[in-house]
C-alpha cells in the first residue's frame, strides 16, 4: 500500500500505550493517513530504542527527559501531551499516614531517583510540603512492577509509582492514594498542573513528515475520544487490559475508577500550559538537581514548527 | 614464523640488561595501546554523537568527579562491596571447586546445580534476593556471591583434576596429615588457577555490582553510573567508569600481581 | 618409640657418615644404651654387626614382616602381575630384579598401600594391608621419579615428612645436614628443585625415605640415575644404615651386581605379567666388597640364568659392529 | 556402575531443587506455583514463537562467543610471546574486562544502530577477556620441558600450538570455555534488554518480567537452565572426556 | 635429503633389528646405492663397516662437527659448567662420563641449542649455534627424563615428531612398528605415557630420537633405567644404528663399562663446575663383546682415575657391614 508507515512505541505495561492500542484495534492510523507499526517495549530500554532512531515517535517520555535528551544533543522534541500525572504515592489501606509528611523516616519503595514518577513527585512534594523526599525517606529501589509485591510483603510502608500498578497495589493491599500527583497538584496550583507523557519524535522526523505528524496526533485524540466516551470501559477489552498486563478484573474495576476520577489522558496543548510547563521545568533547572539549563525546544506545537496542517 | 625463531623470545633470549629492556617495552606498549584507544574512541565520539562523548567532556567530567565529595564516598562504598563479595565468592568457589575437584560424587551432585546457577542471568539473581531479603546491604552481597561462586569454581574443579596424581601419592606414603597435604601439595598446584579464579572473581563482582546498584541501590559508583546513563550524561557514564576502572587496576596489580610473583618464585 | 628415634638420630649423628673417626659401635652421641639387642638370629647380620638394635623393633614372636600370596595387579582388563609369592623377613634385606615393566613397580605400590592389589593377600606385620590402619608400619619410598613438591625447598621438603613423623624438631636441622652430606648434596639445601639435577633430584629423594626413620624402605632404582663413583659410595652408606637401624628394605634395581653387593635376596620376576623366577640367596658373606670377584662372579651367573628367562633374542655379541 | 551412581547423584541433586521451589513458592509471594509452571510448560514448548526467540537468541550467542573463544585465544597468544603485544592487549583486555555490560550493550546499540551484528559484538567483547585471561594464566604455567622437546624436534609453531601447547592447557581452555559460556548468556540477556531487542530470550524474558508474569518468568529461566545444562553435559563433559582420557 | 630418508629407512626396515637374516652390507629395501661411500678416513668405523654411507652427510672439508671452546654455564650466579672445550667429528661415538650435578645435562641442553651459553663458542658445522637457523642440523635428543605428552598414545608421539620431518609418510608406520619392535615395546603402540612403566617410557623416548633420522643423536642417560638384557640387547643396536647411519653421537651415562663398550671416545668430566678432566680414547678395536675382559680392564682403569678426580672420600669397602 501507499500509505506512509509511522513506527510508534510506548513503554510495555503504561498508560501511554493505551492510545496506541486503540489505533491499532479501531484501525485509526489508516483513517488518519498512515499505517502504524506498534510496539511495546520494556521500560529498561526504550529510550535508547527511541534515540536511536528505531522508533519515530515515543509515547512515554516526559518532558524533564526530553529537556536533558536535548541538552545532551539529543535533537529531540515533545510535540503533544498524552498522560496527566496518573502517579502517586501509595500506602496499604491500614496505613496511619495521612500527608506524604507522616512517611518522614519511614521507608519507601521506588525505581530510581532519575525516573519521571520520582522527580514529579519529588518536586510536587517539595512545593507542597516543602521538604525533600529523598532525604526523609528511607527509600528502596526496585522495577516498578516489583513493587507492588515488595508493599504487599510489608518490606515498604509506601511506594511511588504509576497506573497500572497504583491499581494492583491498591488491589493487593487494600491501598489507597497518599498523594495523587495530578490532583492533589491541580488543587494546590489551582488549576495547572504539568502532565507526564508526551508525544516525542526527532526535529528533523516532524519536518519531513508534517502530515503523518498531523495524522498521528489525530488519531490520538479520536483514540482518547472514544475512551472518555466509554467512561473508559473500554479498557476491559482484551486487547488493552491484555496489552496492559493485567489478568484480575479486579484491577481494571480500580483503574477504571482511578481513570474515571482522576482523568488519564489530556490533549490541551494551548501555548499558556506550555508556559506553565517550561516555568515549571525553570523550576527544577533553578534547584539544579536533574536539570542545569532549560533548553529551547522542549515543547513544540506542531503549528508553530512546520506550519498549519495542508499547508 | 618456525617455532625455533617464536621460541627464542621466550625461552633462548639472554636477558643481561633484561631490566632497562623490560621497562622501555612496558612503557612503549602502554603507550601504544593507549593512543590506539584514543583514537578508536575519538573516531566513535564524532561519528556516534552524542552517545560516545569526546575525550575532551570527558576529562573535564572526570576532574569535576575527583573534586567531588561525593564520588568518594560512592568509590568507598563499591570498593566495599566488591571486596565482600569477591572475598566470599572467592572462598566459597574455591572449596567448592577442590571439593569437586577431589571427589567424583561430590561433583556429580554439585555439578549441574552449579551449571544452572550459571545459567541464570544477573538481574534475576539480584531481584530475587531483594524479593527474599529486603532491600539490604545483605541482598546484593548474596546475589554478588552465588552469581560469581560458580565461575571460581569451575576454574579451580579444572585445575584440580589436572593435579599431579604422583604428588598425592607421596604425601599419604610419608603420612602427612591430609590438612597438611592439602595447603603444601595441593593449594600449590591450584595457585595459577586461583589467581585466575581471583581474577575473574574480581571483575565479575564489579561488573555485577554495576547492575546490583543499578538495580537495587541508590548508592554507589554503578548507581552514579546508571544515573548518569539515565540522565544521558554520557560523559559522566564514561569518567565515573575510567576512574574505577583506573583505581581497580592499580588494586589488582598492586595485590593479585605481587602475591603472584611470591607464589610462583619456585618458577623462577 | 623413643628409643626408635634415638636409635636413627644416632646412627646419623655418628656412623652414617663413613669418615674413619666412626666405629661400629660408637654411641657417643646418644646416650640411649645399645647394648640391648636381642632376638632375629636368622638375620646374618645380627652376628656380624653386634650393636644392631633391631631386636627392638619386632612385636611378635614370627619375623616374617611382609607376606605376599597370589598377588595379582591388572590395570583395566591387564595384566601387569600375574601371581607373586614371596615373604620377607624383618630386618631382611632384598633386592628385586626383573625386566624393564614387568610390575615391579606396581609391587611396590602395592606393598606400600597405594595400588589396591586385583587379586592375592598382602600382610604386613601379620596384617592385612588395609587393616593396618593406624597401626601401619612407617615407611620410606624412594619413587622412581623424585615426587619432590617443585615450590619446596630441599630443606623444606624434607621437613614437611619430618614434621610428619615423631622426630623431635630439635633434631630436624642435623637430621637433616648430615643427610645431606652423606648424599653429597649439603650445598643444595636450600635449592628449588627445578635447580637441581637429575641425580641431586634422586638423591633428595633417598634422604627424604631415610630421615623418618622408617621400619621399612622401598626403594625403587634409587641409584640409577647416579654416577658409578656416587653410587658406591651411597650403596656403602646405604649397607650401614641398614645395618644399624634393622630397617627391612626392599630395594628394586636393575644392576645386577648393585644387588648382589647389597642383598642378602634377591627375588627375580619374569616378565611381565611377572611371577617369582627365583629366590636367589647371595652366598657371599658380609662385609663385602664391592669389587670382590665374588660378587663378579655372582653377577655373572644371575645374567646367565635370567638372559634367558627373560626371553629376549639370545644376545648376538659377534654381530655387534 | 559407578558412573550410574553418579548419574543418579546427579539426578538427586537436581530433582531436590523441586521440594525447595516448592517450598519457596509456599513462603514467598513472587515465586510461581512449580505445579502451574509444570502445566504451562508443554503450551509453551509447542509455540513456534518460543522457539524462534530461542534460536535468533542462540545464534547470538553462538557467534558471539565464538568471536570471543578466537579472539581471546589469539590475544592470549600473542601475549604469550611477545612482551610489547602483552603490554598492548594486556590494556585491551582490561578495558573490556571492567567495561560494565549494561554500558557495552547500550554502546553497541548506539553504534550499530540496533543491527544485529551489535548483539554479537557485545557478546565477544565481554567474553573474549576472560577467555584471554584465562588462557594466558595458563600458557604461563605451560611446561617448559615439552616446549624443549618440542623445539628439539622441530615441530615448528603450528604444531607445537596444536599438539603440545592446546593439550597441556586444555583444563584452562574448558575451564575458560565453561565460564565464557555462561558469561555470553548473562550478557545477552543483558544486552537483548538494555539493547531494545525485539526479539530473543533476553527481551521476552525482560518482557515477562515488565508485566511480572512470574509463571512466563519461570518458564524461560526453565528453557535458560535447559540449554545450558545441554551444553554443560552434551558438550563440555563430552569433549572433556574425550580430551582428558589420557588421564585414565 | 631424500638419499638420508632412504639410509635410514633402509637401517630401518633391514638391519636394525639383530635378526641372523640381517647382513651388514644389506641393501635390499632400499634402491638407494650404498657403495658411495667417502671421506671421514680418521674415523675407525669406516674400514670396520664399508657400507656406511656417511660420506653423503659431510658438507665441508673439515670433520669437526661440533666445536665447543670456552664454554660456561650458569645459572643466575651459580656457575654450572666452568670452562669447556672440546671438538666432536662427523661420525664419532662419544661418550660423556661425570658425577651426577656436574653439567652433563646442561652442556646437552647448550650443544642443542635449547640453552644459551653464559660465555663461549659453540660451533655445529662450522658454524654459530645461533646462526645455525634453518641449516641447523637435524637433531635427535633423549632427555633424560622422557618428556612425552601424556595425551598422546606412543604411537601419536612418534608420528608428531614424524610429520615435523621429512620423512615421507607411507614409510610412517613401518618405521615405528620396527623401531618398538628393536626397543620391546611393540605392544605398547597404542597406550599412553601414563600406562607405561619408567624403563618404557625411556624407550618411547629413545625411539622418538632415532624416528627422525637425526645426524646428531644426543643421548642423557638413556638406558639408565632398563634392565641389564634389555639394556644389552639395545647397546647393541645402537651400535648398529651409529654404525650405518653415520650419525654422530653423544652420549651421557653413569655406566663406565656402557661408555667403553659403546664409544670411540670418552670425555670424562671433572665435579661441577666442571671442566674436561681427560679425553679418553678407547683403545679396544671394533667388533667390541661386552663381556670382553679388556672392556672391564678399561672400565677399573677409568674408575681408578675418576675415583680419585671426582674427590670423594677414598672409598672404604672395608667399613662396610
Ligand atoms: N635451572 C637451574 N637453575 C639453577 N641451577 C641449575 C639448574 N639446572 C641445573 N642446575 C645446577 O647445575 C648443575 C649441573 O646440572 P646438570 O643437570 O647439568 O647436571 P648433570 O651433570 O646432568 O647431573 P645428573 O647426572 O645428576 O643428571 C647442578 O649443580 C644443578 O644444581
Ligand atoms: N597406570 C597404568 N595403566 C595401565 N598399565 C600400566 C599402568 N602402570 C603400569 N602399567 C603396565 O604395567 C606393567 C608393569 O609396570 P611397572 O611400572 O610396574 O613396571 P616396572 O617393572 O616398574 O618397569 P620399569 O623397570 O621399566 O620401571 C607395564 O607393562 C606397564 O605398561
Ligand atoms: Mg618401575
Ligand atoms: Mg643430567
Amino acid at each position: 500500500q501507499d500509505v506512509p508507515e509511522v513506527r510508534l512505541q510506548a513503554v510495555a505495561g503504561s498508560l501511554g500505550g493505551v492510545p496506541l492500542m486503540i489505533m491499532e484495534a479501531e484501525g485509526l492510523d489508516e483513517k488518519h493517513g498512515f499505517s502504524g507499526v506498534f510496539e511495546l517495549l520494556p521500560s529498561d530500554s526504550a529510550a535508547q530504542n527511541f534515540l536511536i532512531g528505531n522508533s519515530d515517535i515515543a509515547m512515554d517520555n516526559d518532558i524533564i527527559g526530553v529537556a536533558i535528551a536535548r541538552a545532551e544533543g539529543f535533537d529531540v522534541t515533545a510535540f503533544y501531551p498524552i498522560g496527566r500525572l496518573y502517579l502517586g504515592i501509595i500506602v496499604p489501606g491500614d496505613s496511619e499516614a495521612e500527608t506524604p509528611e507522616d512517611l518522614r523516616g519511614m521507608r519507601v519503595g521506588h525505581f530510581g531517583a532519575d525516573s519521571g514518577t520520582t522527580m514529579f513527585i519529588r518536586s510536587i512534594v517539595q512545593e507542597m510540603y516543602g521538604f525533600d523526599v529523598l532525604e526523609e525517606y528511607q527509600f528502596s529501589q526496585l522495577g516498578p512492577a516489583a513493587l507492588v509485591p515488595l508493599l504487599e510483603a510489608g518490606d515498604v510502608d509506601a511506594i511511588f509509582n504509576f497506573e497500572s500498578y497504583v491499581s494492583e497495589a491498591m488491589l493487593a493491599t487494600d491501598g489507597r492514594y497518599l498523594l495523587q500527583a495530578a490532583a492533589d497538584y491541580e488543587e494546590f496550583t489551582g488549576g495547572f498542573a504539568p502532565w507526564i507523557t508526551n508525544m516525542v519524535a526527532h526535529t528533523s522526523w516532524l519536518q519531513e513528515n508534517p502530515e503523518l505528524a498531523y495524522g498521528v496526533r489525530a488519531a490520538y485524540d479520536e483514540a482518547v475520544q472514544i475512551m472518555q466516551d466509554s467512561n473508559y470501559e473500554v479498557l476491559r477489552e482484551d486487547y488493552i487490559s491484555s496489552g496492559l498486563g493485567i489478568t484480575s478484573p479486579e484491577v481494571l474495576d480500580v483503574m477504571i475508577e482511578n481513570a474515571a476520577t482522576y482523568d488519564y489522558f489530556t490533549n490541551v496543548w494551548t501555548p499558556e500550559v506550555i508556559e506553565a510547563a517550561y516555568g515549571f521545568l525553570n523550576g527544577l533547572a533553578e534547584e539544579g538537581r536533574v536539570l542545569t539549563e532549560v533548553p529551547e525546544g522542549v515543547m513544540v506545537r506542531l503549528e508553530d514548527l512546520v506550519g498549519e496542517p495542508g499547508a | 614464523m618456525t617455532l625455533s625463531t617464536s621460541m627464542q623470545a621466550t625461552t633462548l633470549s639472554p636477558r643481561p640488561k633484561a631490566g632497562t629492556m623490560d621497562r622501555n617495552i612496558r612503557i612503549l606498549g602502554a603507550i601504544l595501546a593507549v593512543a590506539s584507544l584514543f583514537a578508536i574512541w575519538t573516531t566513535l565520539s564524532i561519528t556516534v554523537r552524542p552517545w560516545v562523548p569526546t575525550p575532551y567532556d570527558t576529562v573535564l567530567a572526570m576532574g569535576r568527579h575527583l573534586t567531588s565529595q561525593g564520588f568518594y564516598a560512592n568509590l568507598f562504598l563499591t570498593l566495599g562491596r566488591i571486596a565482600a563479595a569477591f572475598l566470599a565468592a572467592s572462598v566459597i568457589g574455591a572449596a567448592l571447586g577442590i571439593a569437586i575437584g577431589m571427589n567424583r560424587k561430590v561433583e556429580a551432585f554439585f555439578q549441574p546445580l552449579l551449571a544452572m546457577a550459571l545459567a541464570v542471568p544477573d538481574p534475576v539473581f539480584i531481584i530475587f534476593a531483594i524479593l527474599a531479603l529486603g532491600t539490604g546491604e545483605a541482598a546484593g552481597f548474596v546475589a554478588l556471591t552465588l552469581a560469581v561462586a560458580p565461575f571460581v569454581s569451575n576454574i579451580v574443579r579444572s585445575s584440580v583434576q589436572a593435579r599431579d596424581k604422583g604428588l598425592d601419592e607421596m604425601t599419604r606414603i610419608y603420612r602427612i596429615p591430609s590438612d597438611k597435604a592439602f595447603w603444601v601439595s595441593l593449594v600449590p598446584q591450584l595457585v595459577p588457577a586461583l589467581l585466575t579464579a581471583a581474577r575473574f572473581s574480581f571483575a565479575l563482582s564489579w561488573k555485577l555490582v554495576v547492575v546490583v546498584e543499578a538495580i537495587g541501590q541508590p548508592d554507589g559508583i554503578g548507581a552514579s553510573i546508571f544515573h548518569s546513563f539515565r540522565l544521558l550524561r554520557m560523559r559522566d557514564v564514561v569518567a565515573i567508569a575510567i576512574l574505577f576502572i583506573l583505581l581497580m587496576q592499580l588494586l589488582e596489580k598492586g595485590v593479585l600481581g605481587r602475591l603472584e610473583k611470591r607464589l610462583l618464585r619456585w618458577r623462577q | 618409640m623413643r628409643g626408635n628415634t634415638c636409635r636413627w638420630s644416632r646412627s646419623i649423628c655418628g656412623c652414617w657418615s663413613s669418615s674413619p673417626s666412626c666405629s661400629l659401635s660408637n654411641t657417643a652421641c646418644c646416650a640411649w644404651p645399645s647394648a640391648a639387642s636381642s632376638g632375629g638370629a636368622d638375620n646374618p647380620r645380627q652376628t656380624l654387626t653386634p650393636s644392631n638394635s633391631k631386636g627392638f623393633i619386632m612385636t611378635g614372636t614370627s619375623d616374617t614382616v611382609l607376606k605376599v600370596e597370589g598377588l595379582q595387579v591388572s590395570y583395566g582388563s591387564i595384566p601387569a602381575i600375574s601371581s607373586l609369592d614371596f615373604e620377607i623377613k624383618r630386618g631382611e634385606f632384598v633386592a628385586i630384579l626383573g625386566p624393564s615393566g614387568c610390575g615391579k613397580s606396581s609391587m611396590l605400590n602395592v606393598i606400600s598401600g597405594l595400588l589396591p592389589p586385583t587379586r592375592g593377600v598382602v600382610e604386613v606385620d601379620s596384617r592385612p594391608l588395609y587393616d593396618a590402619g593406624r597401626h601401619a608400619p612407617k615407611l620410606g619410598y624412594v619413587f622412581q621419579a623424585h615426587r619432590l613438591l617443585p615450590w619446596r625447598t630441599v630443606k623444606q621438603n624434607l621437613e614437611l615428612v619430618l614434621a610428619a613423623s615423631d622426630v623431635p624438631r630439635d633434631q630436624w636441622e642435623d637430621n637433616i645436614d648430615r643427610l645431606l652430606d652423606i648424599l653429597h648434596i649439603g650445598q643444595f639445601k636450600n635449592s628449588w628443585p627445578m635447580q637441581l639435577s637429575g641425580g641431586q633430584r634422586q638423591r633428595v629423594s633417598i634422604a627424604r625415605a631415610l630421615l623418618v626413620e622408617p621400619s621399612y624402605i622401598l626403594m625403587d632404582e634409587p641409584l640409577s640415575t647416579l654416577d658409578e663413583v656416587t653410587a658406591r659410595s651411597l650403596r656403602q652408606e646405604l649397607s650401614g644404615i641398614w645395618a644399624r637401624t634393622g630397617a627391612t628394605i626392599v630395594f628394586v634395581t636393575h644392576s645386577i651386581r648393585e644387588a648382589v653387593y647389597l642383598a642378602d635376596r634377591i627375588i627375580i620376576l619374569t616378565r611381565g605379567p611377572s611371577t617369582v623366577f627365583e629366590n636367589y640367596h647371595v652366598p657371599i658373606a658380609r662385609p663385602r666388597a664391592y669389587d670382590d670377584p665374588r660378587i663378579a662372579e655372582v653377577e655373572a651367573d644371575i645374567i646367565r640364568r635370567v638372559e634367558h628367562a627373560w626371553g629376549l633374542d639370545p644376545i648376538k655379541q659377534s654381530e655387534v659392529a | 556402575m559407578q558412573k550410574e551412581n553418579n548419574l543418579i547423584i546427579s539426578i538427586c541433586a537436581v530433582l531436590m531443587l523441586l521440594p525447595i521451589w516448592w517450598i519457596a513458592y509456599r513462603n514467598t509471594n513472587f515465586i510461581a506455583d512449580p505445579f502451574v509452571v509444570a502445566t504451562a510448560l508443554p503450551h509453551f514448548l509447542s509455540q513456534a514463537d518460543t522457539w524462534s526467540n530461542i534460536g535468533i537468541t542462540l545464534y547470538r550467542v553462538v557467534l558471539g562467543l565464538a568471536g570471543g573463544v578466537v579472539l581471546g585465544t589469539l590475544a592470549a597468544l600473542a601475549m604469550n610471546q611477545n612482551k610489547l603485544a602483552e603490554q598492548v592487549l594486556s590494556i585491551y583486555v582490561t578495558t573490556a574486562l571492567r567495561t560494565p555490560s549494561a554500558i557495552a550493550a547500550i554502546m553497541a546499540l548506539a553504534i550499530f544502530r540496533g543491527a544485529e551484528i551489535g548483539y554479537i559484538v557485545v557478546v565477544m567483547f565481554i567474553t573474549f577477556p576472560f577467555m584471554a585471561v584465562g588462557l594466558r594464566d595458563g600458557l604461563k604455567s605451560a611446561d617448559k620441558d615439552l616446549a624443549e622437546a618440542s623445539q628439539i624436534y622441530r615441530l615448528g609453531s603450528l604444531r607445537y600450538i596444536r599438539h603440545v601447547l592446546l593439550p597441556f592447557i586444555a583444563p584452562f581452555i574448558f575451564s575458560a570455555l565453561r565460564n565464557a559460556h555462561a558469561l555470553a548468556w548473562k550478557v545477552i540477556v543483558v544486552a537483548e534488554i538494555f539493547g531494545a531487542a525485539r526479539i530473543g530470550f533476553g527481551a521476552q524474558f525482560d518482557h515477562a518480567w515488565e508485566y511480572m508474569q512470574m509463571v512466563e518468568v519461570h518458564l524461560w529461566l526453565l528453557v535458560f537452565i535447559a540449554i545450558v545444562l545441554f551444553v554443560e553435559y552434551g558438550v563440555l563433559r563430552v569433549a572433556e572426556r574425550r580430551v582428558f582420557r589420557w588421564r585414565g
